[in-house]
């Protein structure tokens, strides 16, 4: 990439297999174009979603973390979204808190059906995260 | 990497992976690999010392040279697959290139055996780290009088070295036991410290040594001082946990001494002076 | 775990992603990862020659695991799964990256494509290198199936599966089976009577021996999962002993209150104790508590006093039935969309504006008229009738984006029905263009048009409004571009249909997706249509979309089809990806018995146990426990945190 | 005020009948101050035992020790043991048994109430005494008396009290077998999280600046991790070093352990390993403030735990600590739980 | 080698200029940061009223972490190491308390033995230390005079500056020292007769100053041998909870871990890093096997306690404690290795 070209964030997104995964392909198979930055993860369950693999993606230089699942109620394991809201909201305050951008976590209900939503969302996350640069605060230093 | 200052002991040399033996299988597998020095480098050993092993991106373990000092063009090393860089050892193939340095430690005075009755005691993976004592003593077979080996593993299937200790029976005397006997097994059935205490290998004019699992180590110590072993006369190594292998890191040590260093090998009589933190 | 060889193949799918994705680099990219032993592209690796391209590959290269870099996982996992097991390596060895619908699809620019799609595989390829050769798991299952919802979807579906030998066990919500095809007059597009096709399938559940009926019922929990479903149901008392009941109808006679009547869409009205039409199945009365004056003979009483075979019992207790069944299937059904969100046709306040349905009533020879078309508001014979199709079908903006595909026809049906009893009325229909895909179903709506000369007028009735006794509904001619205004006696809506009240519950207690419209979901819109995304539960009839009968049987037959399937053996395969306990990091704290949706954890001295069987594989449990003392197989964190750190490779 | 004799009797009686066979207390410590943590085993040791302000360790941990300690030695319990227990101890011994670490019946709880006073700082004592270093501290009412070389010296406790206490919201040990003192709970001398409300008035920037500078300084000696109660874990997630070794333990699991984080003490490393502890110490973590106290290098990290603790508090109505059969604060859910920020 | 000067406290900032200036010297003196004293490279004020740093400053020849060398590897290649040398910068340290002097020739001697280090050699080499002398009260827990050490002491300092009031009395003890004073410049001044005798008297008041004490400590080393089967051990490592504050705040703890951490995946790449390790982790010494040879907390108490007092000893002929007394101030327990090795050696025949 030469210097002129815009910064590009780099996403690591965490789609639940059922809802959010499918709401993609859905995006796919209606061909709606969105931004290249965002590289999915398929996982079981928003509700698998260990903060861990969050601070780690941080850590291994993720500029910015997208976990999304099915909407509320329409969990394929009928909880797990209801346990990922609680976690990830406990991550998201605590990131705020010492001081990281609010807008590097971001989490989103996307269903089978929601194809435009999926795309639509990661747009935005990518829009809100070009003008903070690239993450700096919690990615390993390892020279 | 032909730049390397000769005084960065942490630097490994690089070698190649020559050849890969699988001696035992299951889920403490054992593997045999023989180490060419790559770009010229290398060094010599003497029976009983070891090396530090990389695998870039894994770590480092120390690892007991098992081929004879007498072999120049590679040396032989026994891997005993229990964790992280153990098992990437386990992962490799043949033209793979590893890092190692050494040698570390003190060596077996095999000089000062000339003349004597060799008796080795091994049990498990411990036969590698005095193997290399057994071959040189072979390979030097008019330096020394009776050559005695005691070998056993839990199971037919877990004696490593098979070929090699079958080779030997030309040479020396071979009791093989293992603990728990199956079809076809007609040797000793039962530990190696009763193996030994069945056998009695006089103590005259003997030199012992002995390598293996603590606890073995523990009865074989026992049994060899009932025959009427001196503790002048019985040798062993330890293995504690080692980082730099040079006595800086602070973990092999036992009292004062950095076992990196001073160790591995003990005879009985200097051990027994030593608490007992190994 | 020795380190893998594994076999990458890169899918061109034709140009779908070779036009966008540089798939020669993809493969020599994918060459270069430790654990790769072959690497390859090709123009179509789900062909016949693709997959036996795959199946060699594998067993040429002493391969023991592969990638397939394609599309969607949904479509061809299975497939290249299949290939892998016939290639002798365990199926769970296999896995998809999806590179077509997650990136050629959605994105132009070649090399950032490509980057990205090098990073999808390669997660893909790292998270394989530690996957375990697992088989599936054998579950035993319960041969019996639950169907909730009676309509024609659920009778259909329950007949064809108590045909095949099978227990059924059918929940309806309703005092008697049928659905709205019961409140139908006749139907498109043959005009043949409902109730004559219908009623015949309702006694024939009714006496069924393999069928149990539970009608005043709804599910209430539901536990287990494919192959072994625990149902707790709930039994609402009807306060009449249907065994005793003689049908005799004194009690409605003496009943003092009158409320309207839900069968005849509030046209005409019933007592509190009622049978809810003629041909109920089962044949029983219905004491409804909601009117009811008190379930109590000191308040009334009256129709315990005056029924002679005693079957009147007001201390009837809800039930709770527990049902162990090993599928179930949803029938659910739908619901007209309220008129009285129509806001721009009066709210449904506006007198002689119908819907649909009760329309349905005025033209059926059981309904409120006795089959004569008479307006509500005088009982006159309506002259002049206007049907108005798309009501609130295919408006995004203000109601249902979707079309709800029957309305053309059946407002056809309704014009031509209406002509037939008044032959010297006029029917206009108000459309925005004719559906009519369908076996006869063109023919049938030429022949509204032509033989019973409905007038239709293409374009949307702006406003409508009583005047002068009569209903005035201004509205313009698109292909004329004329104004048209008249003067009704009747106005009839054909309002959108929408997934039934019971089907969101349904769904809710199931714990199975709905779509956008709040339909449920189908595990797959092409491949698996009557599917929900949950393992053992299908779908049938307007629960899952609008559809006419025809199609709602077919569907119906087409689950029942799939719930014989899956219950032709004693023993299920069972997805051997469950959890697992690192023994030595656990600690017994319990958070992961507390956090699985499936109680499929226990303590064991001290220790967490996992149920195989029970356990779903999604992984709360792991993301829950502090210590990662517990993981699902083949998607453990150590797996994750690989496939982290290969998405942020570049 | 607890009389110290009420202790030592109850310990000794306890002792003397058998009732458990150990009491885990404090005594006074080799240069007098501060007081340590001790097990005595026999009833004439019940003399050593103090009550003074410097008891500020979370005697919960011994227990975990006591746990690991027996384990080790491959013994098993037998008769329960005893813990003098402090409120923010209590709540610790409830935590550690709402997760089955022990049972209710394994530990006789000699509950001690820190009445209207609390722990104090050193910092703060050392700050206000000028240098001058006492030798022994005691509870005087509103005031703390302290030995010094130049006679007693009295501070208001509230001046020199630990923050934890002087925010603290339940001084006694509401889970107890014997309690001693008086039960002040309800007591205010700070609004509970008054540091952390002051802290949040910071802007995102000051924030971070805040925080890595105190991070950046963390040399990764684990104290926090190892002086935490319910950090008992065999393996903690962000060693990458340590082995969990039971039988179980296989060569391929120490072969795949995960390293979320190196070992380096650097920014990025520090920080990982703090918010995993703190995310892990959500709903768990009682305040006792032993973290913060025991970090030789300073960093705050009360706040983190209290970020949580309100968090758990405000948003899910949970409460660590407060009873030993409820489910775990991330094991659980209400349908209402925020969701707001979910997109 | 005797130089001797007198500096105006107020020109100290004129002579830290000068070795930044004229001989690349980065200078660091200790710095109250969020309560703590730590070493900091110099702003705009230095002082030196500070007790002794929370850390000693061995970190400027063995910091936390250090690369050795980075590695890379191509799949199916050799691996490529590249040797990765510390920045060969020139660190003055500034208000170095005699004790972590002390423990600098202690540390010094381990990394030479048998072998030598090279990369403590290398940024050792580039570390001069300006001590103070401790002339006010000892705090609660020093011990240095029992152990050896005096609070005057110039072991393993380039230059000892002793406090007299206004001004500051600058000795050289090294030829690095002499040359540090010598850039100087005009700030240094001539000491004075009468500032010679200040110095003495004000030292002598320092070493006279009651200090807690290790009760014969010659004896010390005898007396741990002999207690190391003692069951001693297990009750005074009771309350111990192996959070290794002690050791990685002590001036002399050398040991370490090296692990390899990963840069990148594509190829291999990654650095092999030197960092702090610590004998009061369980795992210190534990095999794979689970074998350990240090199984429990007395057994790792005994060594860290006989690894000052007495193995230390044996094998370099000096005590590795420099009673700094930070492992007694900062124990979260209590633990005190003066009480302990008097109990030790009291009750070990
Ligand atoms: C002098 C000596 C000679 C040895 N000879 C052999 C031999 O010939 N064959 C063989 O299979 N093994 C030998 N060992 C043991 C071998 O070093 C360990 O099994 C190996 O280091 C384990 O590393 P790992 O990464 O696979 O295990 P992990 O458990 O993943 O390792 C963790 C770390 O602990 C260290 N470690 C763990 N156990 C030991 C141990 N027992 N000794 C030293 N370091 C340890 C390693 O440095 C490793 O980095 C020898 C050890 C010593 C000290
Ligand atoms: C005005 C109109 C005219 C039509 N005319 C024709 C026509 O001429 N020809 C034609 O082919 N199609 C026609 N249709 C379409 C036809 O009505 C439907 O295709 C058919 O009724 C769908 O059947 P179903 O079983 O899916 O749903 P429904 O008939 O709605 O049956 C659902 C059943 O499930 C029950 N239920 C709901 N929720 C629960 C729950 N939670 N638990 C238990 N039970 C529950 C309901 O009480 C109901 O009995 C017409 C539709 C309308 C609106
Ligand atoms: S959450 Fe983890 S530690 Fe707790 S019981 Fe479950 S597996 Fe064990
Ligand atoms: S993965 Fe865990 S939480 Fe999910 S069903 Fe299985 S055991 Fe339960
Ligand atoms: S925060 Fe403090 S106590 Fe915790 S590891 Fe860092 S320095 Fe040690
Ligand atoms: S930080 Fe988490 S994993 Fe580590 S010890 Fe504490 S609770 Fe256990
Ligand atoms: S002695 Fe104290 S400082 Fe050292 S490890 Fe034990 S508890 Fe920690
Ligand atoms: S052992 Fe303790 S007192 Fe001695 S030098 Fe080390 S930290 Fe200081």
């Amino acid at each position: 990439m030469s210097e002129q070209q815009p910064y590009e964030p780099k996403i690591v997104a965490f789609l639940c297999k059922w809802c959010s995964s499918a709401g993609s392909d859905l995006a796919g198979v209606s061909r709606i174009q969105y931004p290249a930055n965002a590289t999915p993860i398929t996982v079981p369950c928003s509700g698998s979603m260990s903060p861990m693999y969050i601070l780690s993606a941080f850590n291994k230089g993720a500029d910015g973390v997208l976990v999304s699942g099915c909407h509320i109620g329409d969990c394929h394991y009928m909880e797990g979204n209801f346990l990922a809201r609680r976690k990830l909201h406990l991550v998201k305050e605590l990131l705020q808190f010492i001081g990281v951008e609010e807008n590097r976590f971001r989490m989103s209900w996307v269903s089978a059906a929601e194809g435009a939503k999926y795309a639509q969302v990661v747009k935005d996350f990518v829009e809100d995260l070009r003008p903070l640069g690239s993450q700096e605060k919690l990615k390993a230093q390892r020279t | 990497m032909s730049h390397n200052p000769p005084d960065n002991i942490y630097l490994p040399k690089l070698a190649r992976i020559a050849h890969i033996k699988e001696e035992v299988a299951g889920e403490r597998s054992i593997k045999t690999f023989r180490l060419e020095f790559v770009n010229g480098d290398g060094f010599d050993h003497q029976c009983g010392q070891c090396a530090m092993l990389s695998i870039f991106g894994r770590g480092e373990s120390m690892i007991s040279i098992a081929s004879s000092p007498l072999i120049k063009e590679y040396k032989q090393f026994s891997i005993m697959r229990v964790g992280r860089v153990t098992s990437a050892f386990h992962d490799l193939s043949v033209g793979d290139t590893v890092g190692i340095r050494g040698p570390y430690g003190n060596s077996f005075p095999v000089d000062d055996w000339r003349g004597k009755n060799l008796i080795f005691i091994g049990g498990g993976c411990g036969l590698a780290p005095i193997w290399p004592v057994i071959t040189t003593a072979v390979a030097q077979r008019a330096n020394f009088k009776n050559i005695t080996v005691f070998y056993g593993g839990r199971s037919p299937r877990d004696i490593m070295y098979r070929a090699e200790l079958e080779k030997l029976r030309s040479s020396a005397d071979v009791h093989l036991s293992v603990d728990k006997s199956e079809e076809g097994w007609n040797e000793f059935c039962g530990f190696v410290p009763s193996n030994v205490m069945d056998k009695a290998p006089p103590p005259d004019n003997a030199i012992a040594i002995t390598c293996g699992p603590p606890i073995m180590i523990k009865f074989v110590l026992q049994n060899l001082q009932n025959l009427g072993f001196k503790d002048e006369q019985i040798y062993t190594t330890i293995e504690n946990k080692m980082k730099c292998g040079i006595g800086k890191c602070g973990r092999c040590n036992v009292g004062k001494d950095y076992v990196c260093v001073k160790g591995p090998v003990y005879s009985w009589a200097q051990l027994k002076n030593l608490p007992q933190e190994y | 775990m020795t380190k893998k060889r594994t076999g990458v193949f890169v899918c061109h799918c034709g140009t779908n992603i070779a036009a966008t994705v540089d798939v020669s680099r993809l493969a020599k990219e994918m060459a270069g990862e430790e654990t790769v032993a072959f690497s390859r592209d090709y123009v179509y690796m789900c062909s016949d020659p693709g997959q036996n391209s795959v199946i060699e590959a594998i067993k040429e290269n002493n391969l023991d695991s592969v990638v397939v870099t394609c599309c969607s996982p949904n479509l061809h996992e299975k497939t290249f799964r299949d290939n892998a097991a016939r290639a002798g390596i365990s199926g769970f060895t296999c896995e998809i990256a999806n590179i077509r619908e997650q990136c050629s699809w959605v994105h132009k620019n070649r090399d950032e494509a490509t980057a990205k799609a090098i990073k999808i595989s390669r997660s893909a390829v790292r998270r394989v290198a530690r996957n375990q050769s697992l088989e599936p798991i054998a579950v035993p299952v319960t041969r019996r199936v639950m169907v909730i919802g009676g309509g024609i979807a659920g009778i259909q579906a329950s007949l064809d599966i108590a045909n095949a030998g099978l227990e059924v066990v059918l929940v309806e919500k309703l005092a008697t089976i049928g659905g709205h095809m019961l409140q139908l007059s006749e139907t498109f597009p043959t005009l043949d009577c409902s109730q004559c096709i219908l009623s015949p399938k309702m006694v024939e559940v009714s006496r069924h021996p393999k069928i149990t009926l539970m009608t005043y019922s709804e599910v209430q929990e539901v536990s287990g999962a494919v192959g072994n479903f625990r149902v707790k149901i709930l039994q609402k008392p009807t306060y009449v002993d249907p065994e005793a009941c003689k049908l005799c109808d004194e009690c409605t006679v003496v009943c003092p209150v009158v409320v309207p009547n839900e069968h005849d869409l509030g046209l005409t009205s019933r007592r509190a104790i009622h049978i809810p039409f003629a041909q109920a199945i089962p044949a029983s009365y219905t004491l409804d508590e909601d009117s009811c004056l008190g379930l109590n003979p000191i308040r009334c009483g009256k129709c315990k006093d005056v029924c002679e075979a005693g079957a009147i019992n007001y201390d009837m207790l809800p039930k709770t039935v527990v049902e162990d069944v090993g599928a179930i299937v949803v029938a659910t059904g739908f619901d007209l969309y309220p008129q009285e969100k129509i806001l721009e046709y009066g709210a449904g306040n506006v007198e002689d504006v119908l819907d649909g349905l009760q329309f349905e009533r005025l033209c059926s020879a059981s309904g409120a008229t006795k089959g004569h078309v008479l307006r509500p508001s005088d009982q006159k014979e309506p002259k002049d009738v206007v049907f108005i199709q798309c009501v609130g079908s295919r408006d995004p903006a203000q109601h249902c984006a979707y079309c709800s595909k029957i309305c053309c026809m059946y407002t056809a049906k309704h014009a031509r029905l209406y002509k037939h009893h008044v032959p010297d009325g006029r029917a206009y229909v108000f459309y925005i263009d004719i559906r009519s895909g369908g076996k006869g179903y063109e023919e049938f709506v030429q022949r509204a048009m032509e033989e019973d000369e409905t007038v239709y007028l293409r374009g949307r009735v702006s406003k409508l409004y009583r005047k002068d006794g009569k209903v005035r509904v201004l509205g313009t001619d698109t292909l004329t571009g004329e104004n048209v205004e008249i003067d009704a006696d009747m106005v009839v809506l054909a309002l959108a249909m929408q997934p039934s009240k019971g089907t969101e519950e349904a769904a809710k207690v199931l714990k199975i997706g709905r779509d956008k419209d709040g339909f449920l979901a189908e595990a797959h819109p092409k491949l698996k249509p009557v599917e929900s995304v949950t393992g053992g539960i299908y779908l049938a009839g307007c629960a899952q979309g609008p559809k006419d009968i025809p199609e709602t049987v077919s569907q119906a037959s087409a689950a029942a089809a799939k719930v014989i399937g899956l219950l032709s053996s004693d023993t299920l395969n069972h997805a051997p990806t469950v959890a697992r306990v690192r023994r030595s990091h656990c600690t017994g704290c319990e958070m992961c018995v507390t956090a699985c949706p499936y109680k499929a954890i226990r303590l064991e001295n001290g220790k967490a146990v996992v149920n195989e069987v029970l356990c779903e594989g999604c992984g709360s449990c792991s993301a829950t426990c502090l210590r990662a003392a517990i993981e699902v197989k083949n998607v453990t964190q150590l797996q994750v945190f690989d496939m982290i750190e290969a998405c942020l490779t570049v | 005020m607890i009389n110290i004799q009420d202790i030592r009797d109850t310990a000794r009686d306890l002792l003397a009948k058998g009732e458990v066979r150990a009491v885990i207390g404090w005594r006074a410590g080799s240069r007098g101050m501060p007081a340590e943590p001790v097990v005595i085993t026999a009833p004439e040791q019940a003399d050593e035992l103090v009550w003074d302000p410097t008891c500020y360790h979370n005697l919960a941990l011994h227990l975990v020790e006591d746990r690991k300690f027996l384990a080790h030695a491959r013994k098993t319990a037998g008769a329960p043991i005893g813990i003098i227990a402090k409120g923010c101890d209590a709540r610790a011994i409830v935590v550690l048994m709402q997760e089955n670490y022990f049972k209710r019946e394994d530990v006789y709880i000699i509950g001690v109430s820190c009445e209207g006073s609390g722990m104090i700082a050193e910092w703060k004592v050392a700050r206000q005494l000028d240098g001058a270093v006492p030798t022994a501290a005691a509870f005087a009412g509103d005031e703390f008396a302290f030995a010094t070389a130049a006679g007693e010296k009295r501070l208001p406790a509230r001046e020199v009290m630990a923050d934890r206490c002087l925010e603290c919201r339940n001084p006694f040990p509401k889970e107890h077998n014997v309690a001693l003192g008086e039960d002040k709970t309800g007591r205010a001398l700070e609004a509970p999280f008054a540091a952390l409300a002051r802290f949040e008035t910071r802007s995102e920037g000051e924030r971070w600046e805040f925080w890595q500078r105190q991070f950046d300084r963390c040399i990764r000696c684990f104290a926090c991790r190892s002086v935490c109660p319910m950090c008992y874990c065999e393996e903690c997630v962000v060693d990458s070093i340590n082995i969990a070794v039971a039988p179980e333990t296989t060569a391929e699991e120490k072969a795949n352990r995960i390293r979320w984080i190196e070992r380096s003490a650097v920014k990025s490393e520090n920080i990982t390993y703090h918010m995993t502890r703190a995310i892990h110490l959500a709903g768990r973590c009682v305040d006792c403030g032993e973290c913060e106290r025991v970090c030789p290098v300073n960093i705050p990290l009360r706040l983190l735990n209290n970020k949580m603790e309100r968090e758990a508090r405000e948003r899910f109505g949970y409460e660590p600590g407060a009873s030993i059969g409820g489910p775990s604060l991330v094991a659980s859910f209400r349908d209402d739980d925020p969701g707001a920020f979910i997109r | 080698m005797s130089m001797e000067k007198i500096l105006d406290k107020a020109r100290l900032n004129d002579w830290i200029a000068a070795l930044a200036k004229g001989g690349d010297w980065e200078v660091h003196a200790p710095a109250l940061e969020d309560g703590v004293w730590t070493y900091k490279p110099v702003g705009d004020a230095v002082r030196m009223d500070h007790p002794n740093t929370k850390q000693p400053p061995k970190g400027f020849s063995f910091p936390q972490r250090e690369v050795f060398f980075s590695f890379e590897q191509i799949k199916g290649e050799a691996p490529r190491l590249t040797q990765v040398m510390p920045d060969p910068k020139r660190r003055a340290v500034f208000g170095v308390r005699p004790c972590d002097g002390r423990g600098a020739v202690r540390m010094d001697r381990v990394f030479a033995d048998n072998v030598n280090d090279p990369y403590y050699q290398a940024r050792r080499k580039n570390v001069a230390y300006v001590g103070l002398a401790c002339n006010t009260p000892p705090a609660a827990t020093c011990f240095c005079k029992s152990v050896g050490g005096s609070p005057v002491s110039t072991d393993g300092l380039d230059i000892l500056l002793t406090d007299l009031g206004d001004r500051y009395h600058v000795a050289a003890v090294t030829e690095t020292g002499k040359a540090m004073m010598a850039v100087a410049g005009s700030p240094l001044a001539d000491a004075a007769a009468a500032d010679r005798k200040q110095v003495k008297q004000v030292h002598g008041e320092a070493v006279a100053q009651p200090q807690r004490a290790v009760n014969n400590p010659e004896a010390a080393p005898a007396k741990l041998k002999a207690s190391f089967n003692s069951p001693l051990w297990e009750e005074l490592a009771r309350a111990c909870i192996g959070c290794g504050i002690c050791t990685f705040l002590c001036p002399t703890c050398h040991c370490f871990d090296l692990n390899d951490e990963m840069t990148g995946t594509v190829p291999i790449k990654g650095n092999r890093v030197r960092t702090w390790d610590n004998c009061q982790f369980p795992d210190f010494t534990m095999h794979s096997s689970g074998h350990n040879p240090r199984e429990n907390t007395a057994a790792r108490l005994r060594q860290r306690v006989c690894h000052k007092f007495q193995y230390f000893h044996e094998n370099f002929g000096m005590l590795q404690c420099t009673g700094c007394g930070r492992c007694v101030s900062e124990c979260p327990v209590g633990i005190d290795i003066v009480a302990v090795v008097n109990k030790v050696a009291e009750h070990v025949a």
